[in-house]
C-alpha cells in the first residue's frame, strides 16, 4: 500500500479519510459515492478533499436515493469496481435495506462464487451529538443478522486508518460503522503496521474481575467505566469489539475464564441485539467459568430520544459500572 | 394540463406587477380571488415567518438550538400553497414548511421544542391539520397518500361536492424525487385517484447537490408521466403558488384526480445551520435569486394598490413580537422527562417498556441517593 | 364480537380467513390491502372471498410496492382506518423496511401518544414448501430488535383465528407471521373463548427434564422431538412462544425453574436472532437453575439454500433431540 | 422521441405483413437489417423456445420442478431485443426471458436447476452476457444501471465508438414499474446518462392484478418523463422488438443516453405453474391475444418469402430434440451438497460458515452411522 505523510496525531474522521485516500491511490477500481461527498467532502468532511485529488469520475455525488445507492454499487461491483458508499446517517439506511439484505449479501452465495461484492457501505452512526430524530441510531443488529456481510467498526484513529482500507481490499461486501460521536478524538496512526487482522477483537485494558465487551464510541465508556472502577480497586478487562460479523470470540472466552463476570455494552437497544448474541454464546462457551450472568448494557428497548434524553439512554460510564456491580454482586 | 408542465405560471413578477401567460390562463380565476386584503395576509405570514427565521438561526449560534433549518427565499410559494388549503384540508410537511405551519396555527414553540431536542415534534396534527414534520427524505409523500385514499374511503373526500371535500397537500423537496417512496406515492395517488396534491419546492439544491443531478427533465414533466395534474409555477410568486394550489386542490378533492406543483425557488440560507453553502455554490447564484425575493415583490405589489403604511408598520410590529416572544420564551420550555421515553413507545401496555421505565426511576433514585 | 359458524377442523389458512372475516365484520374501519388478495384471495387464498363479502372499497389489490403498500397503510391508520396488509412472501417485505422501521414503529411515540397505529402486516414465513429463493425466509428478527412493533405468530388453527382479531384490535402496529408451510394443518377453534392473551406463551406440553421452546412452524417440530424422546424416557416441555416481541418469559422461566435445561428452536439463522435473545435473558434470569447452558437449534447463518437443501438447514426433530442430548451431557 | 411514446412501433403485424406508420419510421432503418435468414433465426428461437417452455411445464406437472415460469406469447419482442444485442452487451432479466436466455446461449438445465430446487441460478454469467434472474421485484433494474455506468467508467462505453461500445438491457414487467427501485434506477440511468435501455414486458398482468392498477398513462409515457428515450412496441412484433432495441443500445452505447422500451404483449399462460388465471381474466382476452401470437406472424412472413418447409422442419426437429434432452436430462442434474451452503456465503474465510459445516458434517456422519 501506499504510504502517506500523516500527521502524529490524526482525529478518526481524517484517519478514514487518510485510508481511503490510500485506498484509492492504490487501486483505481476504488470508488467513492454517496449523497454529498464529492465538493462537500461529506457531512462530516470524511471525503473532503478526494474529489478533487481523484476526479469525479471516481468520487461522485449520487441521486438522493440509499436503494439507487446500494443498487447501483452491486452493479458496479459486477462490473469490476469496488465501491465505497457513505449512507449519510444511520438512520437513512432503511430505505436502501432490501438492496443490502436481498442482493448485495446474497450475490456471492447465488452466484456460488463466480461473483465477489467487494463493497463497502460507511454509516457514521450512534447518538451523542445531540441531534434530531434519525440521526444518531445503532443499526448494526440488522445486518449482523443477515448471512453474506461483515460488519466492523472502528474505536480509534489507527483502526479507522487501517480498516477501512482492509474493509475496501475484502472481497466481501462490508458494513462499516464510524462511530461519529468519536470523528474528532484524535489518537495516533501507524502507517506500517496494521496491527491485528480486520476480524480480530483486542484487549485494549487487562483485568482480572470482570470483562466489559463493547464496540464503537462504547469503547471510550468503557475505559472510562474500568478507570474508575480501578479507583475503588476493582479490575477490569476492557475488549474491543471491532468486527460485529463474524465475532471474535476467543478473547472475549479467554477474559470471562480469567474474570469470571461479563458486561457487554452496547448502544443500541437490546432485545435481540448483537448484546444478546455475545451473551448468549458466551453464557454457552464459558458455561462452567462464569460467576455471574452476562449482564447486557444497552440502549433502552425504544425508539432514540430527543436529544434532550440521550444521556439517559446512551450507556455511561455509570451505568457500565452499576452493571459492573450487579455481576459482583452474585 | 393546460400547457407543457414545464412552463412556470407566473402572476406577480419580482417587480411586483400582475402578469399573465398561456401558462397562467386556466388559473387566472384563482389568481382573481387574491383580493389586496388576500395578498395581505399573504405579505403578514411571509414577514412575520422571515423574523422569526432570523431569529431563531441567531438562537441557534449562540446555542440555544441544536440546529435551525431556514425557509429563507421560499415562503412565496408556501404562503400561497398553505393559504389555498380550505379549513378541512390536510397538509404533510416535509421539515422546511415554515410559513405554511404558521398558516395552519401550529405553536412555533413547539416547532422549536423539536428543533431544541425536547421532542420528536408535537405539535397538535389533529386541530391544526398540518402533521409532523417528517425527517426521512421523502417517506410523507406515501403518508400522505394513504391519509387521502383515507379520506376518499371515508365520503371526506371525491363525492362532487368542492366546498366540503378535503384533500391533502403532501411537500417534499426536489432531492426527495429521489427517493423510491416518492415515485411509489405517485403510482399509488394515480392508481387511486386519490384526493391529494403533491408541493415540490424545487429550491435548486440538496445540501451540496444540484437539482441538475436529481433530474434531467422538470420534475414537473416528470410527475405528469405519472398521470398527475401537473403544473410548474414560480415558486417566489405568492399568487401562483395560490391560484395553482386551489385549482389542484378543488380538482383533487372531488375525485377528479390528484395533482402535482413544481415551485421554482430558491434556498437563499444554508441546508441547515449545520451547512456552509460556500463550499459548493456561488454568491452569484444568491444574489441572482435574491432579487427575485417573494416578500419584496407582495410588497411592492401592495405599495401600488396604495396599502398604507400603518399597514406594514403593524406586519413589523408582529414580526418583531414573534421574534421577541421566542427569544423569551425559548429557554423556558419543558424539559423531556426520563419516564417519556417510556410512556408512547405503544398505545397499548407492554412488559418491556414497564420493566425498563421502573429500572431507570430506581437507578436514577440511587444515583441521587449516592451524590 | 360476531360469531361464524365454523367447521369442527380448520385449516390455519382458513382460520385466518374466518379471523379476518369476523374482524372485518365486527368494525367497518378495518380493511385489508396488499398484492393479489382480492380478486385472486391471495396466493395462499388466505383472503378468499372476502373482497366478494366486503366489496372493493374494504379489500383491495394494491400496485406492487411493498413500500406502498406499508406507507399507505400507515396515512390510512392515521385517517382512522386499521388495515391490514399482506406481504406476499417473506422476502419481499424488505422493501418496506423503512416504512416500517422508521416509520410505522415509530409513529405512535413521536406523536407523544396522539397516533395510534393500528396497522396490522401479515406475512407468511418460512421454508418446507420447497420454493425458490426469497419465499422460505423467517425475518422475524429484524423487527423483533424494532421497538414499537409487536410481532406474534400463532402455530395452530384456533390460534390463527384468535390471534389475527387481536392484532387487528390492538392500537399498536402488530406485524402477523403466518407459518407457511402449516396454512393446511388443521385443528379445532373455539369461536367463543380466545383462550389466552395475545402476547401470552403457552406451555403446550408438559415435561420434567428438559424444555423446549419456539414458535410458528417449529412447534410442531418440537412436539415430534418431544414424543420421540418421551419414546426414550425423556420427558421434554414444549412451549409454544406465541408472541415474539414481547415475549412472555414467566412460562419460560418457570418451565426452566422446573427442567434445568432449555433448547430454543427456530428457522431463522442463529446469529442476533430471537433464539439469541432468549438465550441470553434465560441465561441471566435463571442463572442458578440451569444445569447446562441454554443451546440454540436454528438456521445456518448462511442465505435460506436452494429447496433440495432446506431438509438439512431447517430445523427438524433429529436437530432437537440432537441439542436435548448435549444438554443432557452437561 | 420520433412521436408520441405512447404509440406502439409495428413492423409485423398479427397477418405477417410488414407494415410502417409515423411512429415506426425513426426505426426503419434497423427494420431494414432484419433479412429473411435473420428472421429465420428468431422463429427458431422463439419456437425452439416455445416447445421447451411446453415441455417444462408438462414436467412441473409431473412433480419435477417445483416451479415453472412460463413465456409463451411473449417470444416476439424478447427475441427481437435480445436478437438486437451485440456481442459486448449485457442483459438483466427479471424472471420471464427465456427467449433472452437461449439466445445469450445460457444452458437451459441450468435455468431449470433453479427451477427444480438445485440452485439459485448459476449460469456462466461472465461468458453469456447474460445475468441471474432476479426474483425480488425491480432490484435488478438499479444493478443493470450501476453496471452499465461501470461500462462507461471503465471505456467500455461512451465512447461514441458503436462497434465496441457495450451496453445494458435490463428487464423487468409492467407490475415492476410500481417499485421504487425501478423509478431509482430511471433517475440514476438519466443523472449519468448511463448506457442501458430498459425492457419493460408490459404483458397485462401482474400475477392478477392487471396493469391498470399500476398505471393510468402508458408506462412509454411515464419513463419519457424521468427523461428517458421511449418507446412503445408491438411487443408481439420480433421486427420491431429488434429495430427499437437495436436504436436505442446503439444511441446508449454511445452516451447519447438511456432508453427504455415499453413492450405490449400479454402472458398467454398462467403467471406461474402455481397459478389459476382463470380466477381473474377472461378466456375471451386470452383468446384475443392469441389470436397476435407473434411465432405464428414470423411464419407467416417466412411463408410469403418463400422460406421452403425444409426449414420449418428441422426447426421442428430441434424443437423436438430440445424438449426431448429436457425430459432426458432433467432428472440427472447434480444435487446441491450439504457443504455446498456454506461455501459460498463469502469470498473469504468466514468463522462461522467453517465451524457450522463442520458441525453439520460430524451431525451427518453420526446419523450415518447410527442408522
Ligand atoms: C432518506 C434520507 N436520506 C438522507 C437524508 C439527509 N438529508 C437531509 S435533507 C437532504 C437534502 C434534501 O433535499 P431536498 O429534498 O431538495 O429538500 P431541501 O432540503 O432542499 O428543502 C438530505 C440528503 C435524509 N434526511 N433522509
Ligand atoms: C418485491 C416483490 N414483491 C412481490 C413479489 C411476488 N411476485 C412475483 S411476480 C409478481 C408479479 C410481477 O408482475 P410483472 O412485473 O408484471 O411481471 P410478470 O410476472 O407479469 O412478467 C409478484 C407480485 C416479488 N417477487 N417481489
Ligand atoms: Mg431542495
Ligand atoms: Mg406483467
Amino acid at each position: 500500500m501506499s504510504t502517506q505523510q500523516l500527521p502524529a496525531q490524526l482525529p478518526i474522521a481524517k484517519a478514514i479519510n487518510a485510508g481511503l485516500r490510500a485506498a484509492m491511490a492504490d487501486d483505481d477500481k476504488v470508488l467513492l459515492m454517496g449523497e454529498d461527498i464529492g465538493t462537500l467532502g461529506g457531512v462530516f468532511t470524511v471525503t473532503a478533499g478526494l474529489e478533487a485529488e481523484f476526479g469525479e469520475r471516481r468520487v461522485f455525488d449520487t441521486p438522493l436515493s440509499e436503494d439507487g445507492i446500494i443498487g447501483s454499487a452491486i452493479g458496479l461491483a459486477m462490473a469490476g469496481f469496488r465501491p465505497v458508499c457513505e449512507i449519510q446517517f444511520d438512520g437513512f439506511i432503511f430505505p436502501g435495506f432490501d438492496q443490502i439484505t436481498s442482493q448485495l449479501a446474497k450475490q456471492t452465495n447465488r452466484h456460488v462464487g463466480s461473483m465477489a461484492m467487494p463493497v463497502v457501505i460507511r454509516v457514521p452512526y450512534g447518538g451523542g451529538i445531540g441531534a434530531i430524530e434519525h440521526h444518531q441510531e445503532s443499526p448494526e443488529a440488522y445486518f449482523a443478522h443477515t448471512p453474506g456481510l461483515r460488519i466492523v467498526s472502528p474505536s480509534t484513529a489507527h483502526d479507522a486508518y487501517w480498516m477501512i482500507q482492509e474493509a475496501i481490499a475484502s472481497n466481501d461486501p462490508v458494513m462499516f460503522f464510524e462511530p461519529k460521536r468519536r470523528y474528532w478524538q484524535k489518537g495516533p496512526v501507524d502507517p506500517s503496521n496494521s496491527g491485528l487482522p480486520l476480524h480480530a477483537a483486542r484487549v485494549v485494558r487487562e483485568g482480572t474481575q470482570g470483562t466489559l465487551v463493547g464496540h464503537g464510541a462504547m469503547v471510550g465508556v468503557m475505559l472510562q467505566a474500568a478507570e474508575l472502577a480501578a479507583a475503588d480497586d476493582v479490575s477490569l478487562e476492557v475488549i474491543d469489539l471491532r468486527s460485529i460479523s463474524p465475532i471474535d470470540f476467543a478473547p472475549i472466552i479467554s477474559s470471562v475464564e480469567k474474570t469470571g463476570r461479563l458486561v457487554v455494552v452496547q448502544e443500541a437497544p437490546s432485545f435481540v441485539s448483537v448484546g444478546s448474541e455475545i451473551a448468549a454464546q458466551v453464557s454457552e462457551r464459558a458455561f462452567y467459568s462464569l460467576q455471574a450472568p452476562v449482564i447486557r448494557v444497552g440502549g433502552f428497548d425504544v425508539p432514540f430520544p430527543p436529544a434532550k434524553l440521550e444521556g439517559l439512554h446512551v450507556p455511561d460510564a455509570d451505568r457500565v459500572l452499576d452493571a459492573v456491580e450487579r455481576s459482583l454482586g452474585y | 394540463m393546460s400547457d407543457s408542465p414545464a412552463t412556470a405560471v407566473q402572476f406577480l413578477d419580482a417587480r411586483g406587477e400582475r402578469v399573465s401567460s398561456a401558462a397562467s390562463e386556466r388559473f387566472s380565476e384563482y389568481a382573481d380571488e387574491v383580493t389586496v386584503e388576500l395578498l395581505q395576509s399573504f405579505y403578514r405570514d411571509m414577514l412575520v415567518t422571515r423574523r422569526f427565521d432570523e431569529a431563531a438561526a441567531a438562537l441557534q449560534r449562540q446555542g440555544q438550538l441544536a440546529l435551525w433549518v431556514p425557509s429563507v427565499g421560499q415562503e412565496g410559494g408556501q404562503v400561497g400553497a398553505a393559504r389555498a388549503t380550505k379549513r378541512q384540508d390536510w397538509i404533510f410537511p416535509a421539515y422546511r414548511e415554515l410559513v405554511m405551519a404558521r398558516v395552519r396555527g401550529v405553536d412555533p414553540l413547539q416547532l422549536i421544542d423539536m428543533l431544541r431536542g425536547n421532542t420528536h415534534g408535537t405539535w397538535d396534527w389533529q386541530s391544526t391539520h398540518f402533521h409532523q414534520y417528517t425527517l426521512v427524505i421523502g417517506a410523507q409523500s406515501l403518508h400522505g397518500t394513504g391519509f387521502a385514499m383515507g379520506l376518499a374511503l371515508d365520503g371526506k373526500a371525491s363525492t362532487g361536492n368542492r366546498e366540503t371535500d378535503a384533500a391533502v397537500l403532501t411537500c417534499f423537496g426536489d432531492g426527495a424525487t429521489s427517493e423510491g417512496a416518492t415515485s411509489e406515492a405517485f403510482v399509488f395517488a394515480t392508481s387511486y385517484q386519490a384526493p391529494v396534491v403533491f408541493f415540490c419546492q424545487n429550491n435548486g439544491w440538496a445540501i451540496s447537490v444540484p437539482t441538475s443531478t436529481q433530474t434531467r427533465t422538470p420534475l414537473a414533466v416528470r410527475a405528469a408521466g405519472f398521470g398527475l395534474d401537473s403544473v410548474r409555477i414560480d415558486g417566489n410568486d405568492a399568487i401562483a403558488g395560490y391560484a395553482v394550489t386551489r385549482a389542484l386542490l378543488d380538482k383533487a378533492r372531488v375525485g377528479d384526480g390528484p395533482g402535482f406543483i413544481e415551485s421554482m425557488t430558491y434556498r437563499i440560507g444554508a441546508h441547515t445551520s449545520s451547512d456552509d453553502p460556500t463550499k459548493y455554490r456561488s454568491s452569484d447564484e444568491v444574489d441572482e435569486w435574491g432579487a427575485r425575493d417573494p416578500i419584496t415583490r407582495v410588497r411592492l405589489r401592495l405599495e401600488a394598490e396604495s396599502v398604507d403604511d400603518e399597514f406594514f408598520a403593524d406586519v413589523d410590529a408582529e414580526a418583531a413580537d414573534t421574534a421577541a416572544d421566542l427569544r423569551a420564551r425559548i429557554s423556558q420550555r419543558p424539559l423531556p422527562t426520563a419516564e417519556s421515553m417510556f410512556a408512547h413507545v405503544y398505545s397499548e401496555p407492554h412488559p418491556v417498556m414497564a420493566a425498563e421505565s421502573e429500572w431507570l426511576r430506581q437507578y436514577e433514585a440511587n444515583l441521587a441517593g449516592e451524590s
